[in-house]
Order: structure tokens, then C-alpha cells, then sequence
């Protein structure tokens, strides 16, 4: 009985590590083909950020040993991943880093209107 | 050639690459960003060399508090070398 | 003109070097030296340094880690002088960077993300430190590397918060309180047996926390020494800030 | 035939002298003798490396890596960055008294 338990968790942990690589090879054509700086990062960060999560917990469920390790990993993941990305947003935004012609919203341009 | 070989070279030729643009670009600050990238690669060579200690040290040190230092002293003076 | 004689120079080095290092195997078991007498052992012995210390280590010292051995244990005389070089180098900075007019530099606010982000983190940075010098003597890790990370997790604090200071009179009082325990723990052990930094507490279970004697005691307070010291090292290169 | 280890050591440490013979930036330099004492501490790892051996921690059985050029290269690593601090604020009391880091022009500057 617990054979077959963990042998339906295994396979549950291969299909998340195979949704962590898809995405992580989404973030990656993104990276190449994204216009301008914001929305490369964008695709470094959040996509990788849902894809080394998934990859993380197949890992946990493919050998239960390795679970807490890899929950408190990814929890710090979550931690630090979005805000390295708001740090480096930001100062390549007061740098003068200039946006694409195509995006629409300017959120720092208007609070410094508003101010 | 096993595993082992393949990825140190690999890892070998980035630090190598990292060390020359550190040598010659006349941007202080990207030098020392370069030389950043060259001491975190260092620290995973040390893990691979099944030295664990050292890799904590230097991944701390070298990517962490040694750029920031260089940078703090890159602030305090000029960013262009002539 | 130079930049040629220097690459010239360069060149030859790297063929000189190279030629040197050519004859030196990589990754090969370590040899035996010929028999000799061992006047310690008292014994015919053919073992060379690190086979001795890998053989006998955990019996000398109680430490599971050998590196943590070398380090604390058979090489403990030399890691105080290490921490004094440490010491000294962090004096220097401070007096060289210290100003007396005070010029203040103007800093940006950081942003909310930022600021409650590494408010957040700290606390984890700081206790991963501690883990790794605490446990020293069973896992990868030490005083130097705990140090290291702790350092760093005060360098988070100083880059989030533009007018964040560590004070400088409890960051004093660490560093001399921990080189102190290390003074102590080593005239202790001449006062009991007669030799420099003997390790005179009971080494109980090895891999068990408390074991390995001194050692533990020794590398926690050279953890918060080196902690202190490269926080003091970043206080100062910072300067003064507005 | 020279192993890669010892092979890219040694071009990180010929790479240090080459930026401390032939450039004249003071931080350069500093640079410079921080990728000079990287590549020396990677050689005394690798010379100390032992192949299918473990890191030197007796939990685990089977043959063990040297474990004193770990302990050497531990110490040196935080020292390198403390004397490099050092270094720097000496670079940049010399930058407050004289207005430039370029070796020739402070050179100039003395008198």
C-alpha cells in the first residue's frame, strides 16, 4: 500500500519538475526576445521564480527525505527573489534606463507628477 | 572525459573570461562586479575540490563583502579609470 | 610600450610557471613517506602529515570536522595570530577612514520592498551564522565563514537603511570580549597541563553537539570576533551618511 | 600534460601581475591583487585534492581530502579581504589629499 503511495507521489514529482523546466526554458526565450530592461526582468524573476519552486517540490516529493529542506528553500526563494528584482528595477529606473516605446503604464513617472 | 572534467572546464574558462574583463575594462565599477562574478564561480570550484568549509567562506566573502567594500571605495573616489 | 614588456613578462611567468607545476600529480591518493621513527607515537611510522591527522584526529581532538581540527586544535596557536593580523587590519581601516569634519554624503530612501525585506531577512541571516559556528566541530563551517555570513547580514542592513548604524561602542565590546575567551580558554589550558590552548574539558560522544572539548568554545568566540570585526570594517568604509 | 586546475590558477595569478606591472589606477591595482590571491588560494585547494575522496568530515566513510591547505586557504580567505580593505582606505586618504588616483599624475602632485 505505501509502495503505491509513493510511487503516485514520485510520479506527481516528475510532472512538477517537468512544469519547473518548462518555465524555467520560457524564462530563458524571454531573456533573448524582451525588449527592453523591465521586461527582461520581469521574465528573469518571475518566471524563474515559479519554475526553481516547482522544481524544488518534485525534488521534496520524489524523495520525502528532502522535503523540509527543500520547502525551506524555496521559502527563502520567495523571500529574496522579489525583492533583488525591485532593488535592481529601481536604480536602473533612476539611472535613466529608458522604458520601451510600446509599454503603457509609467507608475514612478505619475507619483512624480502627483508630488 | 567524465562529468567532472566538462564542468570545471566550463567553470574554469568563465572564471578565466571574468579575470580578463576585470583587467581591462576601464569601467571601476564593472571591474569589480567582474571580479565578483570571478570569486562566486571560485567558491563553486572549491565545492567541487570537496572542499565545503572554504566554499562557504569565499561565497560569503568573496561575492558578498569583498564587491560591497570595492564599491563603498569606488564611491568615495572616482568611477572612471583614465 | 609598457603594456607590451608587461605582457611579455606575463607570458613568460604563466611558461614558467606552468613548467614548475607540471611535475606536481592532481588527484592522486596521497604517497607514503619511507620508514622513520616516530619519537610521539614511539613507533616505526611511514605516514605523511595529513594521513596522521586524518588517522588520529578524531581521537586527539574529539572533532568530527578535521578542517575544524587543523584549525582550532593542532594549529591553534597560529589561528590566534591570524585573528590578531584580523584585528589589526580592521584598527587601520577604522583610523584611516576616521573624519573629523564630518562631511555628510546625501543617500536616497530605499524603497518599502526593499526595507521590509531585510527586515524580514536579518533575523534568518543571523541565526544561520550562528548555526554554522556553533556547529563547527560536526558540519562544513566555522568561526570564519559564521562570521563572514553574519558580517554580510549587517551589510543588508546598512544598504536598506540609508541612516543605519551598528554602534560602535557594543560592536567594541563584542570583538574584545570574544579575543579575551580565546586568551583564556588557551591559559587555562597552560595553567592545567602545561601547554598553550590544551583542550581540558572532556571530549564526550563524537558527531553529539557537545563534544570535542575547547574547541566549540573557541570557534564561537572567534565567530562573533571576525562578525564584529567586518561589520566594523563595512561601518567604516561607508563613512558618514545623511 | 599540466592539469586545467593548476593551469587556470595560475593564469588568474599571471592576470594579477599583469594588471599590477602595467596599469596605473590604484584601485586597478587593488583588483589586481585581489584576483592574485583568489587564483593562489584555488592552487593550494586543487593541489590538495584526492580523486572519489570526500571532504575531510568523519561522518561518512572512504578516503578524505587533504585537509591543511583547507585550513590554510580558510584563514587566508577573510584576511585577503580585511588587509584589502586596508587597501583601499589607504587609496582613498591618498584620493582626498591629491585629487587623482592615477599613479604618474600623483607622482606629479608631490613634490
Amino acid at each position: 500500500m505505501s509502495d503505491i503511495i509513493l510511487l503516485i507521489l514520485q510520479i506527481i514529482g516528475y510532472i512538477f519538475i517537468s512544469i519547473g523546466t518548462f518555465f524555467l526554458l520560457l524564462a530563458s526565450i524571454g531573456l533573448l526576445r524582451m525588449p527592453d530592461v523591465y521586461n527582461r526582468m520581469q521574465t528573469a524573476t518571475k518566471a524563474t521564480t515559479l519554475g526553481s519552486l516547482s522544481v524544488l517540490i518534485g525534488v521534496g516529493l520524489i524523495d520525502l527525505w528532502w522535503l523540509p529542506k527543500s520547502l525551506i528553500i524555496a521559502a527563502f526563494i520567495v523571500l529574496t527573489a522579489p525583492i533583488g528584482a525591485s532593488a535592481l528595477a529601481r536604480a536602473s529606473y533612476k539611472h535613466g534606463v529608458k522604458l520601451w516605446e510600446g509599454s503603457v503604464v509609467d507608475k514612478y513617472k505619475e507619483e512624480k507628477e502627483e508630488d | 572525459m567524465d562529468l567532472f572534467t566538462i564542468v570545471s572546464l566550463i567553470l574554469i574558462t568563465i572564471m578565466i573570461i571574468a579575470a580578463i574583463i576585470a583587467a581591462e575594462i576601464k569601467d571601476l565599477l564593472s571591474a569589480a562586479i567582474a571580479s565578483g562574478v570571478m570569486s562566486l564561480v571560485v567558491s563553486i570550484l572549491f565545492y567541487m575540490l570537496q572542499a565545503p568549509d572554504v566554499a562557504i567562506t569565499e561565497a560569503a566573502i568573496g561575492a558578498a563583502l569583498s564587491m560591497a567594500v570595492m564599491i563603498f571605495g569606488i564611491k568615495s573616489t572616482k568611477r572612471w579609470e583614465k | 610600450m609598457k603594456r607590451v614588456l608587461a605582457l611579455t613578462l606575463a607570458i613568460l611567468l604563466f611558461i614558467v610557471f606552468a613548467m614548475a607545476f607540471a611535475k606536481i600529480p592532481f588527484g592522486e591518493k596521497m604517497s607514503n613517506y619511507p620508514d622513520y621513527y616516530n619519537p610521539i607515537e614511539n613507533q616505526t611510522s611511514n605516514m605523511s602529515l595529513p594521513q596522521h591527522y586524518l588517522t588520529y584526529g578524531k581521537n586527539d581532538t574529539g572533532a568530527t570536522n578535521m578542517v575544524t581540527a587543523v584549525v582550532v586544535d593542532y594549529r591553534g596557536f597560529d589561528t590566534l595570530g591570524e585573528v590578531t593580523v584580523l584585528f589589526l587590519a580592521s584598527t587601520g581601516v577604522g583610523s584611516l577612514m576616521y573624519v573629523e569634519d564630518k562631511v555628510k554624503r546625501k543617500v536616497r530612501r530605499s524603497n518599502a520592498v526593499v526595507e521590509t525585506g531585510s527586515k524580514l531577512l536579518f533575523g534568518f541571516i543571523i541565526l544561520f551564522g550562528a548555526y554554522i559556528f556553533i556547529h563547527g566541530h560536526l558540519t562544513p563551517g566555522g568561526g570564519f565563514p559564521g562570521g563572514a555570513v553574519i558580517a554580510s547580514s549587517f551589510l543588508l542592513l546598512y544598504l536598506a537603511y540609508p541612516k543605519f548604524h551598528a554602534e560602535h561602542k557594543k560592536l567594541n565590546v563584542s570583538e574584545s570580549l570574544a579575543g579575551l575567551t580565546f586568551v583564556i580558554v588557551g591559559l587555562l589550558g597552560l595553567i592545567i597541563a602545561g601547554y598553550f590552548l590544551y583542550n581540558f574539558l572532556p571530549f564526550g560522544l563524537p558527531t553529539y553537539l557537545f563534544s570535542a572539548g575547547v574547541i566549540p568554545v573557541i570557534y564561537v568566540a572567534i565567530g562573533v570576533k571576525v562578525g564584529s570585526e567586518l561589520t566594523g570594517i563595512v561601518d567604516a568604509m561607508m563613512g558618514v551618511r545623511e | 600534460m599540466i592539469p586545467y586546475y593548476y593551469l587556470g590558477s595560475i593564469s588568474l595569478v599571471v592576470i594579477g601581475i599583469y594588471i599590477v606591472i602595467a596599469k596605473k589606477n590604484l584601485i586597478k591595482i587593488i583588483i589586481g591583487l585581489d584576483i592574485m590571491d583568489t587564483g593562489v588560494n584555488l592552487l593550494l585547494i586543487s593541489v590538495g585534492y584526492v580523486k572519489n575522496a570526500t571532504a575531510p568530515i568523519e561522518n561518512v566513510p572512504g578516503p578524505y581530502v587533504d585537509p591543511i591547505p583547507q585550513a590554510l586557504v580558510l584563514t587566508a580567505i577573510v584576511i585577503g579581504v580585511s588587509v584589502m580593505a586596508l587597501a583601499l582606505s589607504i587609496a582613498i586618504g591618498i584620493y582626498k589629499k591629491t585629487g587623482t588616483l592615477e599613479l604618474d599624475e600623483i607622482m606629479g602632485v608631490e613634490e
